[in-house]
């Protein structure tokens, strides 16, 4: 009876063994996916961010840089064609 | 309350009064990290959401998305190792 | 097409589409006005055709001759005011 008893326990224990071996893989795995999940997604968001920042300013800067190339060449254009015209109306 | 599920009942409330059930969890992430699933897992989740565009993809879709190989990627020594500790803690506990 | 120049590829388009493009240059020409760019890049020019001489002086030498100064000379509040405005913009208007 004894020895039945003790093959009985074993055979719990083994079975339990493995049943909470499974119960821990999960409660582990699942709360590493979730946290590994919710922080791959936050640093997708701070990575896109960085790059929105960053080419924004890229683009405001070549949109400055545009204005003035364009202004510039405009300006001295102006500049030329009325120092040219004082010189014409002073040599006349 | 039958005979066995009174035994793990009793069982797990001694686990956790031990604090033996956080070390065994303690133990599991560890090797986790140690084998390279944590990366392995971080790789994949970057892999779906570049996939799916960031707009596009929740916490939940991505844990949905990804526990499947979360699982199949936990090494089996991984879980031999777990086992054995649970077995030493139960044979060393033996009035459990 | 690396990531940055797609995004800097949906800003432009963003900001052509409705028009912000032309707005924010006007926004920047009547800054420039306003804050004394042009008549101090004025001056700089009739300085350089002075010293130079104006037979000795092409459009070409010219814009190459006072762009640097042109740069340096448009206040960082302009530049800041501008890119703030684009920031309000693409918050108003775009899922980038």
């Amino acid at each position: 009876e004894e020895a039945r008893r003790r093959q009985e326990h074993e055979a719990f224990l083994v079975q339990y063994s493995f049943s909470l071996c499974s119960e821990i893989i999960h409660e582990v795995l699942n709360e590493s996916v979730k946290e590994t999940a919710a922080a791959e997604i936050q640093l997708a968001v701070n990575e896109k961010a960085d790059c929105v920042a960053k080419c924004t300013e890229q683009v405001c800067t070549s949109l400055v840089e545009e204005t003035l190339n364009a202004d510039i060449a405009l300006l001295v254009e102006d500049i030329l064609e009325d120092e040219l015209q004082r010189i014409h109306k002073y040599i006349n | 309350m039958s005979k066995d599920s009174q035994m793990r009942a009793a069982i797990n409330q001694k686990l956790i009064e031990m604090g033996e059930r956080e070390r065994l969890k303690e133990l599991l992430r560890a090797k986790l990290v140690e084998c390279g699933w944590k990366d392995q897992l971080k790789a994949h989740c970057k892999d779906v959401i570049k996939e799916k565009g960031l707009e596009h993809v929740t916490v939940e879709d991505l844990v949905t998305d990804v526990t499947p190989k979360g699982r199949a990627l936990v090494p089996d020594s991984v879980k031999k190792e777990l086992l054995q500790r649970i077995r030493a803690f139960l044979a060393q506990h033996a009035t459990l």
